[in-house]
């Protein structure tokens, strides 16, 4: 059907499109609602995986229990984002289609190696986190796919997770996002660690420097530390009044020690 | 205390008066009945949209308005020929040459800031209005935009406006005592460049105007929301082609205003042409990016100080060359760059001043008199100074401040600049705030904390909130200016049945003004506030009003129950006169009680009703010489004088409240964030009326002042585009960005009042203030030197940087 | 905003010189034209998609060749308004002789945006300007070689 | 122009009907083709929470959702709050402590708190302060807001409607 109708815009919650709509900053020529589409709220576990549905609100994502059990992290960063009204209302799915760096949930589905279910006229396919995100307020979906299903892994045990942003208000956009994840294995080494950034790019980025230094290490804070200083390399922030890009690339190393020092805490036995 | 101030002419009981009562407006307003502008229909109603200039400066040179009037649903389009054929150029205030200044209300010719209307489409909803805004052609030939006062005045500056010559629209010296003595005789003079940055009021309710034009008598309704309408009248009257007498002026229920819909002038006329030329009733509705846009931002002003002091702190004399940023037109200026004038040596008794005022244009917004106008930027600079004097001498500035401020017993104080401050004890104040925020045991922390990395700062600061403005210090603008004093109408009346009824010409808009008149009168005539019925609103055919009314300068409980207690007295004295007649005893011997007229000790007495069918109906009866009828009017006139135009001194306003604020604060020094972890406020207003209101206004004004200082600002690209353009990017602080603000009360009468009342509602944003010097406190280790009222994150972390560089 | 770029054409000079002075070459180039109007040599108007994503505004440009001087060097300024915004582009373009018979293109942009992109547009602006700017004078070198 | 199309909805428990066009916004729908002026509008963006309502249990930002989102759907806005002229314990809460000045925000406030208590009864002053955070006021500085909170929190627990 989005054949159908080129310049179709799919409204999946609509908090970010129908504002934009409102400042005729975009003006689709369709519009189509799926939010009545029956069936697409759910969150569930199955083989290792979180399978959260496409129209599950950010409010839901937050309050879930098995999300907060298995995958607090994702909840951390559905909580943060715009406020309760907001939340009551987006979805994980618009807010991943969306597409904004600075958006909150985006970082942390990154982060978590997530995945997306798309539906299209040929049938499904499974997008990873890292293909997801193409450009600003642009995914790898065509314009004739939506997304229907929603997956992130269920953590690990020795793992600890963290999403911190730094921003002028609570509710606000990002000046600086950091999704921090961090597996230790039996003799308290790390693991595996995944790091993504948000605001520091045209779409949300890993920080793969900072993963290598940190990785079969023992997170001392002096290795925190040392690791969150490359949090600045391959980012490219962009400037606006609350940041300009040089500020934010201190930030991103800030705010990288710091959600790393708050995962590590956070590692149960 | 209440002794003290009793009113000598009429025995107020102290019953209601002082009473926290619930607000009687606040009833509608909970139960969605309140009726905002936006909320009135009106058969036929076209809905207005505004095109508006994306261009900081450009010559206007061709507008085509052909397609749009094209568009199915357009009926009006208003552009500057229309305006040039429906209004001249509104007055201005100022001395040749900026006399000259041509402002309409939409671009002529030229546009002169980004947001500037250009033209305003009348269609059958909406969204049709705004199609066809985009349908409007608009040929621009951009010009170089100047966008700082500094800039401005360089000689090859580009002009905002030709016509006058120059960007420097108002320049005076204002020079009080022997200032060169006092440098003079200075062990140390300190001097500072400071910047005090342009944030707004931003009430919930944006502007609104509803025009309509009756055709059958001619007569022009504006709906507006407009909070001093009827002083704004004399620019309407003055350069709109339409007889005054036919123009009523009505504002329903105002969603808040802090002085920014004092401008929305050119929006009631603007819209009205529309509504002429469509020949139907036109509703505009201001969205938010238009009113974040089209200016009504607070004065942004520039400060070169020196301060010339004793080793021991004693502050001799102060000079300041201040450069006020004005926008693209002066509208209410240059009164803001005058208004230091009421609050000249803040609460501080140096007698040594030289003011140096320059008000500048530039290609931003127009500036509007915000919360705390024109004073604010004055005492937060003064505020700046006194603690750059502490620091500098390694005095604590707490002590400082101390030590200079006037003392109770030099109440009333007169200025340097002819002001007389009535009443108030700065130094218990401030003692008393500091003890809410528990300063002593933050102080011994501190250290520690330092040495933990962790940068807690404290902060206090006092200023006045100076009420009741005498409109005659514009002379000092310019000597030929004709207003002066300040001036409130209020009407009453008692129908037949004995119900009492007031109207006053207020434009309430949060104030509860309902409220407050009723619990003066009802204590006037021995009823209760229930019995008193304020009229709501205000309606320019309903309202006795002059050309002072409406509600701005924190004034309406002197001012406008000045009027109200008036009129009580002369009602009360006719109602006092027929019940006399009526129960055969002397005036003097009669008490009011109960909805009944007694003659006091006995158990004679005539209901109201019976006073009132007597005086409406039953007229014959009625003693010698008394009209029939029980209504009342009374205009209150303040006991101003002219200004002295030599010496350039005026007594400015007629009370002086004033709050002392404490907070601590802690400086985040890795990301620059400064969190607020207590606040504590003083407030002496003198007597409040309603304690719960006075409480409500010191919040209010708090939060203005923590926004001001950590979140709101309106900011331009070097281009002269507003960046701060949505709440996305001017941060309109939350539940969860203000703390918890503790407040406590001092109540010092003011004798210049019947009631010993005071103005209240400026609050002066003293938070400014008080953040300012608690983030330089925390910070001081690192030596910095706060010089912008405005500081978020990056601009404390830079400090901090560059503060660690030079360590 | 600022942008500047070099690169090299595998073409001649005066072949180079030839393609880029003809409206239609260079219009074909700006980011999704809707409409080409060629008002003479050195004047077009073209009506052009632009933006980041779904979010896109339509612009009507005009264009003027200004400053002409075979082969070496070319400016082109447009002025183009839409979505409650205005857009004014000038760019500048210098050609040179590469030793291997091809041609280096340096070129440089200025370009100022006003209305409602450049107030709530801000964090996204430069980047898209960028893009949109480097694609046109990339797509100018894949027309010349290819 | 695309033509109108008729939307059925239960707004304050009521079922109405009215026509909107696709691009019509909810909150536009609620004050001018249903007449109910209570809920109000502040911003552009979605930020300013004066356009609060309920929408099917939840509280939403009405300004943020078009018309056709809400065929079918439950609505309460502040009209709807007061039973037989009783006040709801929150409006009572609202007046008692003096929790709003010019009163344009209010309903939003009002209609943020109803949701806020309907699913945390007992809130702390932070659950408070959190769930009010999309409702911006100018007047009050939250103080008074928040206290209504409490005291409306307190009136429901003693059973108050």
């Amino acid at each position: 059907m989005l054949d159908k109708y080129e310049e179709s815009k799919v409204l999946a919650g609509g908090q970010s499109l129908v504002a934009l709509m409102k400042l005729r900053l975009a003006s689709p020529k369709y519009v189509v609602d799926i939010t009545r589409i029956p069936g697409l709220s759910y969150v569930k576990e199955e083989g290792g995986k979180l399978l959260i549905g496409a129209l599950t609100t950010h409010d839901a994502v937050e309050n879930s229990p098995l999300i907060r059990q298995k995958c607090p992290i994702l909840s951390e960063a559905a909580s943060r984002i715009g406020d309760q009204q907001i939340r009551n209302r987006g979805t994980i799915a618009g807010t991943l289609c969306h597409a904004d760096p600075s958006a909150d949930v985006p970082t942390a589905f990154l982060a978590l190696g997530g995945e997306v279910v798309a539906v299209g006229p040929g049938g499904e396919r499974v997008i990873r986190a890292s293909d997801f995100f193409v450009d600003f307020f642009t995914t790898a979906l065509n314009p004739n796919e939506v997304v229907r299903e929603v997956r992130v892994p269920v953590l690990p045990p020795k793992t600890g997770s963290a999403y911190v942003k730094h921003a002028r208000r609570e509710g606000d956009f990002a000046i600086v996002a950091v999704a921090a994840i961090v597996t230790l294995d039996e003799y308290g080494l790390c693991k595996s660690a995944s790091i993504a950034l948000g605001s520091v790019g045209p779409t949300p980025l890993r920080a793969v420097e900072v993963e290598k230094a940190l990785v079969g290490k023992k997170l001392t804070d002096d290795v925190i530390v040392a690791a969150s200083e490359l949090a600045d390399r391959g980012i490219s922030p962009p400037s606006d009044i609350h940041g300009s890009a040089e500020y934010r690339a201190e930030m991103a190393k800030v705010f990288t020690k710091r959600a790393l020092r708050l995962a590590l805490s956070r590692i149960g036995g | 205390m209440a002794e003290a101030i009793l009113s000598k002419e009429i025995p107020v009981l102290r019953k209601w008066v002082g009473t926290p009562i619930k607000a009687k407006e606040a009833l509608r307003l909970i139960t969605g009945g309140g009726r905002f502008v936006d909320d009135i229909k009106i058969p036929g109603m076209l809905y207005a949209a505004l095109l508006r200039s994306p261009y900081a400066h450009a010559k206007i040179k061709r507008i085509d308005t052909s397609k749009a009037e094209k568009l199915p649903g357009v009926v009006a389009i208003v552009t500057q020929e229309d305006v040039l054929k429906w209004c001249k150029p509104y007055p201005q205030i100022v001395p040749p040459p900026a006399d000259k200044l041509l402002d309409y209300p939409i671009a002529v010719g030229k546009v002169r800031f980004a947001g500037e209307p250009v033209a305003a489409v009348a269609a059958t909803d909406r969204a049709i209005a705004e199609d066809a805004c985009e349908l409007i052609e608009v040929e621009y030939e951009p010009l170089p935009p100047v966008l700082d006062a500094e800039e401005a005045l360089k000689p090859d500056a580009p002009l905002v406006h030709e016509e006058v010559g120059t960007n420097l629209v108002w320049h005076e010296v204002f020079d009080y005592g022997d200032v060169d003595k006092a440098f003079a005789e200075a062990d140390k003079v300190i001097s500072l460049k400071l910047h005090h940055h342009r944030y707004g009021g931003a009430p919930t309710e944006t502007h609104a105007v509803v025009a309509d034009y009756d055709k059958g008598t001619g007569v022009l309704t504006i709906y507006c929301n407009n909070q001093m309408p009827m002083f704004c009248m004399a620019l309407i009257g003055l350069s709109f082609n339409f007889p005054t007498d036919k123009i009523r002026i009505i504002t329903p229920d105002i969603g808040g205003g802090f002085g920014s819909k004092i401008l929305s002038y050119t929006y009631m006329m603007l819209i009205s042409i529309l509504a002429l030329k469509a020949g139907r009733a036109v509703k505009w509705m201001e969205d938010r990016r238009e009113y974040l846009a089209a200016g009504t931002h607070c004065n942004e002003a520039t400060f070169y100080v020196e301060a010339a002091v004793k080793k021991d702190g004693t502050i001799l004399g102060i000079k300041a060359r201040t450069l006020h940023d004005v926008g693209a037109y002066l509208r209410y200026e240059p009164v803001g760059a005058l208004l230091w004038i009421q609050v000249s040596s803040g609460p501080y008794r140096f007698k040594n001043l030289r003011m140096d005022v320059n008000a500048v244009v530039t290609n931003k917004g127009p500036v509007a008199p915000i919360r705390g106008y024109g004073r604010i930027q004055h005492l937060w600079m003064l505020e700046r100074t006194v603690e750059q004097v502490a620091r500098q001498l390694g005095l604590d500035p707490v002590e400082v401040k101390l030590k200079n401020y006037i003392r109770p017993e030099e109440m009333p104080y007169v200025t340097p600049s002819g002001a007389t401050y009535d009443s108030g004890d700065y130094l218990t104040a401030l003692k008393k705030a500091l003890q809410m925020i528990k300063y002593e045991e933050w102080k011994k922390k501190q250290k520690e904390l330092w040495e933990q990395g962790r940068y807690i700062g404290i902060g206090a600061a006092l200023f006045q909130d100076s009420g009741t403005n005498n409109f005659a210090q514009v002379r000092l603008i310019y000597k030929n200016n004709p207003f002066s004093g300040q001036s409130r109408m209020a009407e009453m009346w008692m129908d037949e049945f004995g119900r009492i009824i007031v109207a006053v010409g207020s434009n309430p808009h949060g104030q509860c003004h309902e409220t407050v008149v009723s619990q003066v009168v009802a204590d006037v005539f021995g009823v209760t506030p229930d019995d008193v019925f304020v009229v709501p609103g205000f309606d320019s055919w309903v309202h006795g009003w002059t050309g002072h009314s409406g509600s701005y300068a924190s004034q309406f409980a002197v001012s406008g129950i000045g009027a109200v207690l008036g009129a009580a007295k002369r009602l009360r004295e006719k109602i006092a006169t027929i019940a006399a007649h009526m129960l055969k005893a002397k005036p003097e011997e009669l008490e009011f009680k109960d909805g009944k007229v007694w003659v006091k000790g006995t158990d004679r007495a005539v209901a109201f009703w019976q006073v009132a069918n007597l005086a409406y109906r039953n007229v014959l009866e009625l003693p010698e010489g008394v009209e029939p009828g029980l209504r009342v009017i009374y205009s209150w006139k303040a006991p101003f004088k002219l200004p002295d135009l030599e010496k350039k001194t005026v007594n400015a306003t007629l009370t002086y409240s004033y709050q002392a604020h404490a907070c601590v604060v802690e400086v985040d020094p890795e990301t620059g964030k400064v969190k607020i972890l207590d606040y504590a406020v003083v407030d002496d207003c003198g007597v409040p009326i309603n304690p719960a209101v006075v409480e409500g206004q010191v919040h209010g004004s708090t939060m203005n002042g923590i926004a001001a200082a950590l979140f709101e600002e309106y900011v331009y690209s070097k281009d002269g585009q507003l960046l701060s353009s949505t709440f996305m990017d001017y941060l309109f602080p939350t539940t969860l960005e203000i703390p918890d603000i503790k407040v406590d009360h001092m109540i010092t009468p003011s004798p210049f009042t019947e009631l010993g009342t005071k103005g209240v509602g400026e609050g002066s944003l003293v938070p400014l203030g008080a953040i300012a010097g608690a983030i330089e406190d925390a910070l001081s280790p690192l030596g910095v030197v706060i010089t912008d009222s405005h500081n978020p994150p990056e601009r404390i972390y830079r400090m901090i940087r560059e503060a660690q560089k030079r360590k | 905003m600022h942008f500047e770029g070099t690169f090299d054409i595998k073409a001649p000079r005066q072949k180079v010189w030839e393609f880029i002075s003809v409206p239609n070459n260079v219009a074909k180039c700006l980011p999704d034209l809707q409409k080409l109007e060629v008002l003479a040599a050195d004047h077009f108007k073209a009506t052009v998609k632009a933006g980041v994503g779904f979010v896109k505004g339509t612009f009507n440009f005009e264009f003027r060749m200004l400053d002409m001087q075979p082969p070496t060097h070319a400016k082109l300024s447009g002025h183009g308004s839409g979505t409650g915004s205005t857009v004014d582009l000038d760019t500048a373009i210098d050609l040179s002789d590469l030793p291997d018979g091809g041609t280096r293109m340096a070129w440089k942009a200025d370009a100022k945006v006003g209305g409602l992109i450049a107030s709530v547009g801000q964090r996204l602006l430069e980047g898209a300007a960028q893009k949109i700017v480097g694609n046109l004078f990339a797509c100018l070198k894949k027309q010349l070689e290819g | 122009m695309v033509e109108k199309r008729k939307i059925k909805l239960k707004v304050n428990g009521v079922e109405m009907e009215g026509e909107a066009e696709p691009r019509t916004l909810l909150v536009h729908f609620i004050r001018d083709t249903l007449g109910l002026t209570g809920t109000h509008i502040g911003c552009d963006t979605g930020h300013c929470g004066c356009c609060t309502i309920i929408m099917n249990g939840v509280s939403v930002k009405s300004c943020m959702i078009l018309a056709y989102q809400a065929e079918g759907a439950e609505i309460l806005t502040v009209e709807g709050l007061a039973k037989d002229g009783k006040l709801h314990p929150i409006q009572e809460a609202f007046w008692e402590n003096h929790a709003l000045q010019c009163g344009y925000c209010t309903p939003g406030q009002i209609m943020s708190t109803f949701f806020l208590l309907s699913r945390n009864p007992k809130p702390t002053e932070e659950e408070i302060r959190r769930g009010l955070e999309g409702n911006y006021c100018r007047c009050t500085g939250y103080v008074n807001i928040v206290k209504a909170v409490k005291a409306a929190a307190e009136k429901m627990a003693k059973g108050g409607s």
